[in-house]
């Protein structure tokens, strides 16, 4: 895993690449980074320039979905260039070094890149005051790792819901103390690729972007590549018009589910959902889960383990308050009972005390 | 993952003609667009239809309308690449799709020829040397390529 | 709460039970005070019942007689217009009635969306109307009090961040939603406590109105 | 000795909230449709008489005492209180500009008695010294003399004696064991005499026992028009003593609007207890008496008439058709104003406003309505059945230079009576 100096346009041309080849890259480039065709020549220009980066892959309180689906990429030869282009020095699952050496990496290649390596960070962590010990690799706390390798990073790319939100592990009542990635780092550019797992096209596409720009894309206000990010899926969601039109579809099975309606009232949180899966789909573009007749579970943003059921529209309130209701109305009952009683109490007294109007008073204002 | 796209997913729709086209119909008027564009000043255009939110069988139905033209072409470059003239003249799907067979990127492209389709300039300085190394190997690539 | 989406969920969660718990609380008393200080016997011998007229008046007096529609149209066509679209937007969009059903466990059929959404533009505009109309109109002008101009924010406040959360002209939706919600809420918790409480008293005063009438054998 | 304070004011309005009062001050919203309907505002266009505004002092009372909301804000001092300069100013809405017809309780859309609220603020304004003296000056004569225009039962007596003469018909008083005990109203003995002759003819046609009382005679209660129950309660007592001495069935209010309110609907309550006996307005009795065959007419007026409902007792007694029944019983050409019955505009003197001489130019300000109503229609002659309305009526008509004579229903029935 040595560092090499060519540039992407050598290396392919070495590899006896064609121009069409190269052309072709770039376009399933600019598709993965949801780039207008328009910019396919732009795209060709900086990527014959571009130089591979150095990554360090670090995985905490996660599952390994996020790993899976970025190597379930649906565009293995260009994924391939991609992953070969840049040098993951890194990354506990796919490494085949192990023990003192996988570390030994990690701090070799953070010392020969100081200030140019890119950082990915799967999984979220438990903060710098919750108890170390819910997750350690090699004897070390997961903040005491992130901290040392954000020091000398490039920038920093939180992989996954757990990472740039705190994901399930911070779901309430978050027992570990989880915090995301930009809790912690805040001297760094962070982006974050969210979502349970992201879009296996949408983490490589950030890499796609870093490599051909060396520059992080264009972000939203919770650090997300806007070119993915942007709209919602809602907006582009295919059943919109039924939406619009007011179609839904009301059970699972019923002849709206059937016609392809709207899920809305079945708790699709496509309209509060920010992410790329209506055009760039799953499963080597085959189908996403509305397409399937899921309602989208909103997996893209923050809290999403926490915002009431998945199968209650998106209108419902997370909290049923029959007994707040209840209590509410019997302490009603009991104050407005009292103050009403007084009061009519009132009434009685000043009508039994009321001193009769007398004609000599009357006289008086004449 | 090709076997996937075995799985039999269809989604009953409604036989009205405005259901019919879907999201098909905003592109094909992006394409006339496009044409006129062609014509006027001779630029060409690319429309990426991985970017477009298409309900299922909405591609089908778009290149349904646009039909089957003329020419047809592969381009063996890392994984295949297919180019189909349509029935509109000067409006082109390029598909491209790596070695396996999957698709990398699907676009409609108006223009006289498509872009990737030429000779690239950048092949072409290469080109002299190329032929002159074959001249000089002898005879048995010049066999190869009769 | 420092992002859109917790902003959200405060507005779905606690924020919601405690302008649900406030109104609960503060509609109770209003119509407690009302009914527990009550009326004084009658003894006057009456001409007819008090159910019957009052439950007319209850319905009847939602239309105004020919005369005060000549003398007040705005008044009556532009108060029917946007209280019929209010209505219609809180009780036949589709995303409110299953608000409803999770609260009630039950709902009634929706109205499709372009629907809800063209009555909510006109009751935009009626709204409008209206402020104008009270900044403007003499009478109006003379009656009105800080309150009636609170009521009359948050009221249009409401249709207003609906409206825009439906377009989706407030980015991102979450808050565009959470502050469609919170200005509910906030219409919630000033309704028991401001003359917003004649969506409930209304229904008993003009039962008392028609009572009273009836009793005097006069259709009120 | 004992005066009227603020404080006195404000326990009176205090006894007088009660759940419609607290129903209608939550559902006020502010509309000022009620404007719409008080031809005090709608003549003069001046905003304060809207008729809500006029009961503000009894809406700061319920709303800072009765209410809890309002309870915690006056804790703080947040709420504004009823003074005795607000009183004051408040004097001439509740009292010159309204004459408590109760258009605006009809028309108001959240359904609040207004009227009915004016009636309870004026109870704090008597017992905070802020009533009109046209209207303390009655009070007082009615409670002293037995009649609000001090008129005394010798004067009656001449008139009784006229009619005797000139019908031939016997005048009953103080008849032990008859049907009914007519009353009258002060200012239809000075101002119509003719109403007198009219039901003892026929009276006497229809065969109806009946008397007049010598101890009470004065129908009409200037404890009501001024708002004190106090002074209310003692003269409608005088009527109940005088019945029930008689042994009546039935009390027959006169051609008067607030006298029937009064006694009919107010009295009751005012001495806490039902009556033994009924108690008809004159033109539903003659009504009755057309119904049942009793009354019976000869010719018909064929000059144009229209007519105009009393509030008192269209609007707020029901007493609608009954008017229609007898006039068409003796006219052809009868039409009705456009607004009636139950939707009637007032003269502008009722409410006690005539007897308030400060509202005399309002008054008149607000008949403008009743004459743009009448022309709408334009009669050559115009009916009503009260003498209070019938006063309005032609001074406003001749103010106006409107010749269109007022005539008095009971009389116009009389005139036409078969001969036996």
């Amino acid at each position: 895993m040595t560092q090499s100096n060519k540039t992407l346009g050598e290396s392919l041309r070495e590899h006896g690449i064609s121009r069409r080849g190269f052309l072709k890259f770039c376009a399933a480039t600019a598709s993965m980074m949801a780039l207008p065709p328009s910019l396919i020549p732009s795209i060709a220009a900086a990527l014959e320039k571009a130089r591979r980066p150095s990554v360090i892959w670090l995985s905490f309180q996660e599952c390994t979905g996020c790993t899976e689906s970025l190597t379930r990429s649906h565009s293995p030869t260009i994924e391939d260039l991609i992953l070969d282009t840049i040098s993951l020095d890194y990354h506990h699952t796919l490494q085949a070094a192990s023990g003192d050496a996988a570390e030994a990496a990690r701090t070799e290649a953070m010392k020969a890149n100081h200030g140019q390596y890119l950082l990915i960070v799967d999984g979220s962590l438990p903060g710098p005051d919750s108890n170390p010990g819910y997750s350690t690799i090699a004897g070390h706390s997961n903040y005491d790792i992130l901290m040392e390798c954000v020091e000398g990073a490039a920038a920093v790319i939180a992989v996954g819901t757990c990472a740039s939100f705190g994901g399930l592990p911070a779901a309430d009542p978050n027992p570990t103390g989880a915090v995301s990635v930009m809790d912690l780092v805040k001297d760094k550019p962070v982006v974050n690729v969210s979502g349970c797992p992201p879009v296996p096209m949408v983490i490589s596409g950030v890499l796609a972007h870093y490599l051909t720009f060396a520059q992080l894309p264009e972000l939203d206000q919770y650090h997300r590549p806007k070119a993915f990010f942007g709209q919602s899926i809602h907006d582009r969601c295919y059943r919109r018009p039924f939406y619009d039109k007011g179609l839904f579809a009301e059970t699972f099975d019923d002849a709206g589910a059937r016609a392809g309606w709207c899920l809305y009232r079945l708790g699709c949180k496509g309209p509060s959902t920010y992410n790329a899966c209506a055009t760039m789909r799953w499963n080597s573009g085959t189908s996403w889960p509305i397409e399937s007749g899921h309602p989208c579970l909103g997996c893209s943003e923050p809290r999403f383990w926490d915002a009431g059921g998945f199968y209650n529209p998106l209108s419902v309130p997370t909290t049923t308050s029959g007994g707040t209701l209840l209590a509410a109305g019997v302490t009603g009952a009991i104050v407005g009972g009292a103050v009403a009683a007084l009061a009519r109490k009132q009434v009685k007294a000043e009508e039994a005390d009321r001193q009769p109007v007398t004609v000599d008073e009357l006289e008086q204002k004449l | 993952m090709s076997r996937l796209r075995g799985i039999p997913i269809q989604v009953d729709r409604h036989t009205d003609p405005v259901h019919e086209r879907g999201n098909a119909l905003p592109i094909l008027h992006e394409v006339r667009h496009a044409l006129e564009r062609l014509i006027a000043t001779g630029e060409g255009t690319q429309i990426d239809l991985n970017a477009i939110p298409f309900g299922p069988g909405d591609v089908d139905r778009l290149t349904a309308i646009l039909g089957t033209g003329e020419v047809s072409a592969t381009i063996q470059a890392l994984g295949p690449t297919l180019i189909q003239e349509t029935a509109i003249p000067g409006v082109w799907l390029v598909d491209y799709h790596n070695s396996e067979g999957e698709r990398l990127a699907y676009h409609i492209e108006i223009a006289t020829t498509p872009r990737i389709l030429g000779a690239q300039p950048e092949d072409l300085a290469t080109s002299i040397d190329a032929l002159d190394a074959r001249l000089q190997s002898g005879s048995g690539d010049q066999r190869q390529a009769s | 709460m420092n992002d859109p989406m917790d902003f959200l969920l405060w507005t779905k969660g606690p924020a919601f039970e405690w302008a649900v718990a406030i109104f609960a609380f503060g509609l109770l008393v209003r119509v407690l005070e009302i009914f527990i200080i009550g009326r004084r016997p009658n003894f006057a011998e009456p001409r007819a019942g008090e159910w019957g007229p009052g439950l007319r008046t209850v319905l009847t007096r939602s239309i105004a007689d020919g005369g005060t529609f000549q003398r007040a149209p705005f008044n009556v066509v532009v108060g029917w217009i946007w209280h019929i679209g209010f209505l219609i937007a809180l009780l036949l969009f589709i995303p409110h009635l299953e608000l409803i059903k999770s609260l009630f466990g039950f709902a009634w059929p929706g109205l499709p969306n372009p629907i809800v959404d063209l009555v909510t533009a006109v009751t935009l505009v009626a709204l409008v109307a209206t402020l104008v109309h009270r900044l403007t109109h003499p009478v109006k002008k003379r009656i009105s009090t800080f309150e009636d101009f609170l009521v009359w924010g948050i009221t249009f406040l409401v249709v207003l961040t609906g409206y825009l959360a439906y377009h989706r002209l407030i980015n991102p939706y979450p808050l565009a939603l959470g502050l469609h919600i919170l200005s509910a809420e906030i219409f919630l918790i000033l309704l028991p406590f401001t003359k917003l409480t004649h969506i409930f008293t209304a229904v008993i005063a003009r039962w008392y109105n028609g009572a009273s009438f009836g009793r005097r054998g006069v259709a009120s | 000795m004992s005066e009227l304070t603020l404080e006195r004011g404000l326990a009176a309005l205090r006894a007088e909230v009660d759940g419609p009062v607290a129903a209608f001050f939550s559902s006020c919203v502010h509309c000022g449709i009620c404007a719409t309907a008080c031809p005090f505002y709608v003549e003069t266009g001046d905003p304060k008489y809207t008729p809500i505004l006029k009961v503000e002092p009894l809406r700061r009372v319920w709303s800072s005492e009765f209410t809890l909301w309002g309870r915690l804000m006056s804790t703080l001092g947040l709420t504004k209180k009823v003074t005795d300069e607000m009183l004051a100013e408040w004097e001439e809405l509740v009292y010159d500009s309204c004459s408590m017809c109760g258009r605006c309780s009809l028309v108001c859309p959240v359904g609040n008695d207004i009227q009915a609220m004016v009636r309870k603020t004026r109870e704090g304004m008597v017992a905070s010294g802020h009533a009109p003296e046209g209207l303390i000056a009655a009070s007082v004569r009615a409670v002293q003399t037995g009649s609000p225009m001090g008129l005394q039962w010798k004067t009656l007596q001449v008139q009784i004696e006229h009619v005797q003469s000139s019908t031939g018909l016997e005048v009953p008083v103080d008849k032990q064991g008859v049907d009914y005990l007519a009353m009258l109203s002060s200012m239809e003995v000075i101002n119509f005499p003719e109403y007198l002759e009219a039901i003892t003819k026929i009276f006497h046609r229809a065969g109806v026992t009946w008397t007049l009382s010598t101890e009470c005679f004065e129908a009409t209660n200037a404890g009501i028009q001024i708002g004190n129950k106090d002074v209310a309660a003692l003269l409608v007592q005088r009527i109940v003593d005088a019945a029930v001495k008689l042994g009546v069935k039935t009390v027959i209010s006169p051609e008067c609007g607030h006298a029937f309110t009064a006694i009919r609907w107010e009295g009751p309550n005012l001495i806490g207890k039902p009556y033994p006996f009924e108690v008809v307005h004159i033109i539903e009795l003659l009504d009755q008496l057309r119904a049942s065959g009793r009354l019976k007419t000869e010719g018909k007026e064929s000059d144009r008439l229209s007519m105009h409902d009393p509030c008192n007792l269209a609007r707020k007694s029901g007493v609608i058709d009954q008017q229609r029944n007898l006039v068409n019983l003796v006219a052809e050409n009868f039409v009705d104003l456009k607004e009636h019955g139950k939707f009637q505009w007032c003269c502008g003197a009722g409410g006690g406003v005539s007897s308030n001489e400060r509202a005399d130019a309002i008054k008149m300000a607000a008949f403008k309505r009743k004459k743009a109503q009448i022309e709408e229609v334009s009669p050559e002659r115009m009916v009503t059945m009260c003498a209070t309305c019938r006063t309005q009526l032609e001074e406003g008509l001749e103010e106006f230079n409107m010749d269109i004579p007022v005539v008095g229903l009971t009389e116009m029935i009389a005139d036409h009576l078969v001969e036996k």
